[in-house]
């Protein structure tokens, strides 16, 4: 029964996403673009639910719903375009663009299909969150270190970058 | 308990028996889509009603705070005004400005309210009453909380209106600078209780509500509130609809129905930022004699009151005194406070003292009292120095004043 | 661990760490880098007169660390470290002690006097004077090193430290210019010239360029070696000499000696050290007489059992030391610079020494170097004082100095007198042990008889060495006479400003009177303890003193001393006429022997020319073929600044481009399975 | 329930189409956008990897090696983002645009 939901949850879930990424990349003015990466970001949250993932789904809201859209749409407010400018780049761009993206999209597809995977006899599904904090503060914890030093060279780099005068 | 089971497990206990008396006639996954379908429902009432009840504990307060009566027209004690002001804004006529942009102008308000009731999913109303108990609940709630903002900001862009993309962007800039301290002043209790869920942590509360934990809890809580009520864009903190700045802010072109969402949204984000500290801080459903979900709303409601009584007395903040206030004061503090934290925590002091049983909570409590007392004068000490020595008080920008907030 | 081990480092670093503190902290400080350097050196000196009893009473030192190992297996190691035996301990007192008396001399030496035109005297300091002192507490450090270092290579370090602190000292005051020919005001030789002379750093440039390349020989030595025995440390290298091929031996020891040759000024080699009397006088005291110049000496006696090894070695080495004394002190007969004719006679003198180990004397040359390194200091010092108080360096502008500074005249009289050789002072018990060593040496080569003298390479030898004493004696009397005898004969107006040397200057030169008189008697028979070469080279020694071995030496030394108080005191022979009589010879040494000219052009035609062939294949080849890369390099950017287009998304583009066909490479050939 | 190729699909059509984006937009926010939804595309695969497969033995002590990627790439993310959009500022307050066709000081 759970199946069930899961299954139709799941479709939903991917259909709202592909939507939604094919929204951030086809809508005309940029604040769409900024409203369909929400809905893709947050479908991508739900999959991650469906994942078993709660931890990094909750993570992915507020990281991203939460800092990276509010930042986007920060910066399509500050920086108004004054005469109506071609959104998207010229045809040929655009063909390259397309014969790019499906040819790599082709070769993922024929190489995840193809791949004997090494499967797990059942689907790892138990609470993430104390596992996590575990690898963080063990075997993980110099890239987590390296993450916080990341971070902060970020934050400092930002306010020089866009800080006036 | 003195009193029956089943009132205490009232939630659940309805819902067991509508399932049971649906299963008897329906095949088993419709009736878990009616049964889901109908607790949505009546959370959706539940918070509606909460709503009203809120606005009108409100209007009361603030009234006499204010040395008015009121609204006393409508029902005793006028307890039915905010029903009369629902209907009249269902009723009223639905404008939208010209050139807006028509599908965000509509979204916004329901990315405002939906986020909002989510998080009543994982409210611990009582030990067997939480409808999800999330394993990151608390992490699930500060997510959501997230939303809104985006909605606020949807809903000033969309309005093609200079005052409301101004509010839009003050309330993004104001949530953003927030959220930090908000989820750095939850860490601790997170830290004390070794979990993120919320039902986790409220249980965790059995001996000694977390308020008590000396100077990590007050700290936390202040801390915590304080970001709260900036989240939700409550007096003193409600630049991004100030009156008298930007007249409605960002949802200055909104109206009937649609400003009735956003007025829900708000009420019921300020319940559940009330909900949460008392969930984190004052023990949740832990109490003496009364039903444990009784005791959950009167502490919420206490909160509640607070935020009216803050909104009663404090002036609007000015704009650089919202950042520095956020960056300059309640971020150290808040790492500071989770510093504390782990010391209290690797330290086991609070167990220690706990096991005195209610002898041990006293300490615990004149702990407190005597930190908080030390800390206040403390902090006029420094106010007054501040004040004397720069001729700034503390909470001003650096810069002087004249050369104004800088939004 | 040897107990002379930390009195060995405190010897080294005493010094050292005045340089240091010399270097680092008391730079605009003069009194205290001076104090700083004097204090130095003083630790040392007491420290190497312990090391010396010590010594005496048995206690060796022989410490060596592999600084480096490598080869195959690590098996060949090159090592660093100390040695102290009684070479060593003798060399230090000499080192230490006389450097402690320039280092006092040199105070005073400093302080310039100047005259205005009213004639008031003004002292005035050299600029110079912490520098100074920063290099000699470097130099004193790095001789010291050279001479306890346990290894080739460790003496070879401080071997070319010493060379660096020459050169920064001979060219001290860098800012002087040449010194050209001027017409002398001396009465007498109106009409005659003071000869030009080098700037200070054009002479330093000579001096490090030529004993660089005596160095070059040595380094080369070194390496050949240690390619043939695999170690560097005199004790294994004594211990493998037996077992080493003799021609082997002799390549090392010849190639070594290179070295010894370009360090202490021997034929050919010898063209720098005249010119090093630019530097101040106490330097040349210290560095040009005593110490340095006397390293090379050192070396070939340090390295002494490789040349016992190499007959053919140890006859080069008397031929090219015997020469060397007999020119230089040709040269010193006629020079009239009184430090130049002292720069020949060390010359000459350290020739005497190579004689002497050439002939097997290691003691006696040892000895030599010994009471030499004190007389010769002291002769450096007086000459010093003279200048100092007379205002020049040419002596025919002196006379009657005697008078006016009697306590410098009566040290140079003892120092000229022990050079000479006359008994009892140290000069003449060194020297006798030479000449006795040259004599008891047995012809290696014999040319056959003709007449009655038999010519053996030993009669070439011997013949050199008595010339050289009688020479000495004349030279060094004539200097006597020039500077001391007489009346004034310089400028007039200088006559009154003559004035004997300061205390500072004057104590250094009357302390060093005692060494010059009695350092002598312990290479004698007369004094009971142990004889000196008996103690260098650890073996029992007996002198026999024949009565022909004492008298035919001063018999010649009388005869020059005469010949020289004719000419210069008595004024009955006229030098003018010599010269004008034997003028080819004269001018042939008065130019020393042409060896600058024909350097000059050696350099002048065959270096310069093939400079210039150098310079244009560099200018022409080297640079085109770089020029021409740069030229292709510019085309090639050229060509491909079309591919930027500046577009972010065109790279972005060719970059998943170039990922789509790596995911194709790697996806495809799997697809089958 | 749907299995791991689902997921690992899911992941790429999502990372082809922020390709195609970053390839055919000219206005640079988008740009960033389009990195962000690359970044998506990779971590669904990264997290779906977590849940289905085991990692082979000594590759990783904890179960959650690929959560633990996904999550620093969200924190990778958030760097880039916030950098990225200073960078979009600046560069406006000069140029006074952020079409990227327009920002070519580096043409050859």
């Amino acid at each position: 029964m759970t199946e069930v939901v899961a299954t139709i949850a799941f479709w939903v879930f991917a259909i709202t996403a592909v939507v939604g990424a094919l929204g951030v990349v086809w809508a005309k003015r940029v604040f769409h673009s900024a409203m369909f990466l929400t809905v893709a970001l947050g479908s991508t949250a739900a999959i991650y639910v469906l994942l078993s993932a709660d931890f990094l789904a909750a993570v992915q809201i507020l990281v991203y719903t939460g800092a990276v859209v509010i930042l986007v749409l920060f910066a399509i407010m500050l920086t108004p375009q004054s005469v109506e400018l071609p959104t998207f780049a010229p045809g040929g761009q655009q063909l390259g663009g397309v014969i790019v993206a499906l040819a790599l999209l082709a070769l993922m597809i024929a190489a995840i299909t193809n791949q004997p995977w090494p499967l797990a006899a059942q689907p790892l599904d138990q609470p993430t969150s104390f596992g996590l904090g575990q690898g963080l503060l063990t075997t993980y914890l110099f890239p987590f270190e390296l993450a916080s030093l990341v971070l902060l060279v970020a934050m400092i780099g930002a306010i020089l970058l866009a800080r006036e005068d | 308990m003195t009193i029956p089971s089943f009132l205490n497990d009232l939630i659940g206990q309805i819902g067991a028996l509508l399932y049971y008396l649906l299963g008897l006639v329906l095949p088993a996954w419709l009736t878990v889509l009616l049964v889901t379908l109908i607790g949505i429902a009546v959370a959706v009432t539940f918070v509606a009603v909460l709503v009203m009840s809120q606005v009108w504990a409100e209007r009361k307060v603030i009234a006499r705070i204010q040395d008015r009566v009121g609204p006393n027209r409508v029902g005793p004690f006028g307890i039915l005004q905010s029903v009369a002001d629902a209907l009249k804004l269902l009723t009223k006529e639905d404008i939208v400005p010209a050139n807006a942009d028509r599908l965000v102008f509509a979204l916004a308000p329901l990315v405002v309210l939906v986020p909002s009731l989510m998080i009543f999913a994982v409210l611990p109303f009582n030990w067997d009453a939480t409808i999800a108990r999330l394993d990151v609940g608390i992490l699930y709630v500060l997510a959501l909380a997230t939303f809104p903002t985006i909605g606020i900001v949807m809903a000033g862009w969309a309005s093609f209106n200079n005052y409301t993309l101004l509010g839009g962007m003050r309330a993004a800039a104001q949530l953003i600078s927030y959220e930090v301290p908000e989820v750095l002043s939850v860490m601790p209790i997170v830290l004390l209780a070794g979990t993120m869920s919320l039902w986790g942590i409220a249980n965790a509360q059995q001996g000694a509500w977390y308020i008590l934990a000396p100077i990590v809890g007050p700290l936390a809580f202040v801390l915590f509130f304080t970001a709260g009520i900036a989240e939700i864009n409550r007096s003193p903190f409600d630049l991004p609809e100030a009156e008298s700045e930007i007249i409605a802010g960002f949802h200055m072109e909104y109206s009937g129905m649609r400003f009735a969402l956003f007025f829900l949204a708000e009420y019921a984000n300020a319940f559940s930022v009330s909900a949460i500290a008392a969930t984190l801080f004052f023990g949740g459903w832990h109490g003496w004699i009364l039903p444990g979900y009784l005791w959950f709303v009167i502490k919420t409601y206490v909160l509640f009151l607070v935020m009216v009584w803050a909104r009663g007395t404090l002036p609007r903040l000015r704009y650089d005194q919202l950042m520095n206030l956020a960056w300059k004061i309640m971020l150290p503090l808040t790492l500071v406070n989770l510093l504390l934290a782990a010391l209290l925590k690797t330290s086991g002091f609070m167990e220690s003292v706990l096991s005195f049983g209610w002898l041990g909570v006293l300490i615990l409590l004149a702990i407190n009292l005597v930190v908080v007392y030390i800390l206040y004068r403390l902090y006029n000490q420094l106010f007054r120095a501040v004040r004397g020595s720069a001729g700034l008080p503390l909470l001003e920008a650096t810069q002087p004043a004249t050369q104004g907030a800088r939004p | 661990m040897s107990p002379l081990l930390p009195l060995a480092l405190l010897i080294l670093l005493a010094p050292f760490l005045a340089f240091l503190l010399n270097a680092f902290v008391a730079r605009r400080a003069w009194a205290l880098a001076g104090a700083f350097t004097i204090i130095g050196v003083a630790v040392s000196f007491i420290t190497s007169i312990l090391v010396f009893f010590q010594v005496w009473a048995g206690a060796r030192l022989d410490l060596t660390f592999p600084w480096l190992t490598i080869g195959p297996g690590q098996s060949r190691a090159v090592d660093l470290g100390l040695r102290i035996d009684p070479l060593t301990s003798v060399m230090m007192l000499a080192v230490s002690g006389v450097s402690l008396l320039v280092q006092i001399y040199s105070w005073a030496y400093l302080h310039e006097t100047e005259f205005d035109a009213q004639g008031h005297p003004h002292v005035h300091r050299d600029p110079g004077f912490s520098r100074y002192y920063c290099w000699m507490a470097l130099f004193t450090f790095s001789m010291l090193g050279l001479v306890l270092g346990s290894s080739l290579l460790t003496l070879f370090i401080f071997w070319e430290l010493v060379g660096l602190c020459s050169y920064l000292l001979i060219g001290f005051w860098y800012d002087r210019g040449r010194t050209e020919a001027r017409p002398l005001v001396a009465e007498g030789y109106e009409g005659q010239y003071a000869d030009a002379r080098l700037s200070p750093p054009e002479a330093a440039k000579k001096a490090f360029l030529t004993t660089r390349l005596g160095d070059l020989g040595l380094l080369i030595g070194i390496l050949y070696l240690w390619s043939q025995t695999g170690t560097l440390t005199f004790s294994q290298l004594e211990g493998m000499v037996g077992s080493m091929p003799t021609e082997v031996a002799t390549i090392a020891a010849l190639l070594i000696f290179c070295g010894a040759v370009g360090k202490s000024a021997q034929f050919p080699l010898q063209v720098w050290l005249p010119d090093a009397m630019e530097g101040p006088t106490p330097v040349s005291a210290l560095i040009h007489a005593a110490t340095m110049v006397a390293a090379g000496v050192y070396l070939v006696g340090r390295t002494f059992f490789l040349f016992e090894h190499a007959p053919v070695a140890m006859l080069v080495v008397a031929l090219i030391g015997g020469f060397t004394a007999f020119f230089a002190a040709t040269m010193g007969l006629v020079n009239n610079d009184i430090k130049r004719v002292m720069a020949y006679s060390t010359v000459s003198q350290l020739g005497y020494m190579f004689l002497a180990l050439g002939v097997g004397g290691l003691g006696a040359a040892m000895f030599h170097l010994f009471s030499h390194a004190w007389f010769k200091a002291l002769l450096f010092l007086t000459a010093g004082s003279v200048i100092h108080g007379s205002g020049t360096q040419d002596m025919r502008e002196m006379g009657g100095l005697g008078r006016l500074m009697p306590w410098t005249f009566l040290a140079t009289l003892v120092a000229g007198l022990s050079l000479i050789g006359i008994p009892p002072l140290s000069g003449f018990w060194s020297k006798d042990l030479i000449i006795g060593a040259v004599r008891n040496h047995e012809p290696v080569v014999g040319v056959g008889r003709l007449f009655t003298l038999d010519l053996t390479v030993t009669g070439l030898l011997l013949f050199f060495a008595l010339m050289t004493v009688m020479m000495t004696a004349f030279y060094t009397v004539r200097l006597l006479f020039l500077t001391f005898g007489g009346r004034w004969r310089g400028d007039p107006h200088l006559a009154h400003h003559v004035h004997e040397a300061p205390a500072a200057m004057l104590w250094p030169m009357l302390i060093l009177i005692i060494p010059s008189i009695f350092v002598g008697l312990w290479g004698s028979p007369l004094v009971p303890v142990g004889h000196f070469v008996s103690f260098v080279e650890g073996r029992p020694f007996t002198e026999e003193m024949s009565l022909g071995d004492i008298a035919l030496p001063l018999a010649l030394a009388l005869i020059g001393i005469v010949i020289a108080w004719l000419m210069y005191g008595l004024k009955t022979i006229s030098p003018a006429r010599v010269a004008a009589l034997t003028g080819p010879l004269y001018r042939w040494a008065y130019n020393k022997w042409g060896f600058d000219d024909l350097y000059n052009a050696l350099v002048g035609s065959v270096v310069v020319g093939f400079a210039w062939v150098v310079a244009w294949t560099d200018r022409v080849v080297v640079d085109g073929i770089v020029n021409w890369i740069a030229q292709v390099i510019v085309a090639i950017g050229r060509a491909g600044r079309v591919v930027q287009t500046g577009q972010v998304q065109t790279y972005a583009w060719v970059v998943f481009g170039g990922l789509v066909i790596v995911a194709a490479a790697v996806v495809l050939p799997t697809l089958g399975r | 329930m749907p299995g791991l190729n689902q997921f690992l699909i899911l992941g790429a059509i999502i990372f082809c189409i922020g390709i195609y984006g970053a390839l055919s937009r000219r206005n640079v926010v988008v740009l960033l956008m389009a990195l962000e939804l690359m970044l998506n595309g990779v971590n669904i695969t990264l997290v779906a990897f977590n849940r289905f497969l085991t990692p082979p033995a000594g590759v990783s002590s904890s179960p959650f090696a690929g959560q633990m990627f996904a999550l620093f790439v969200i924190a990778v993310a958030a760097a880039e983002a916030a950098l990225g959009l200073a960078i979009v500022i600046a560069v406006y307050r000069v140029r006074h645009t952020v079409q990227v066709d327009q920002i070519d000081a580096l043409r050859g």
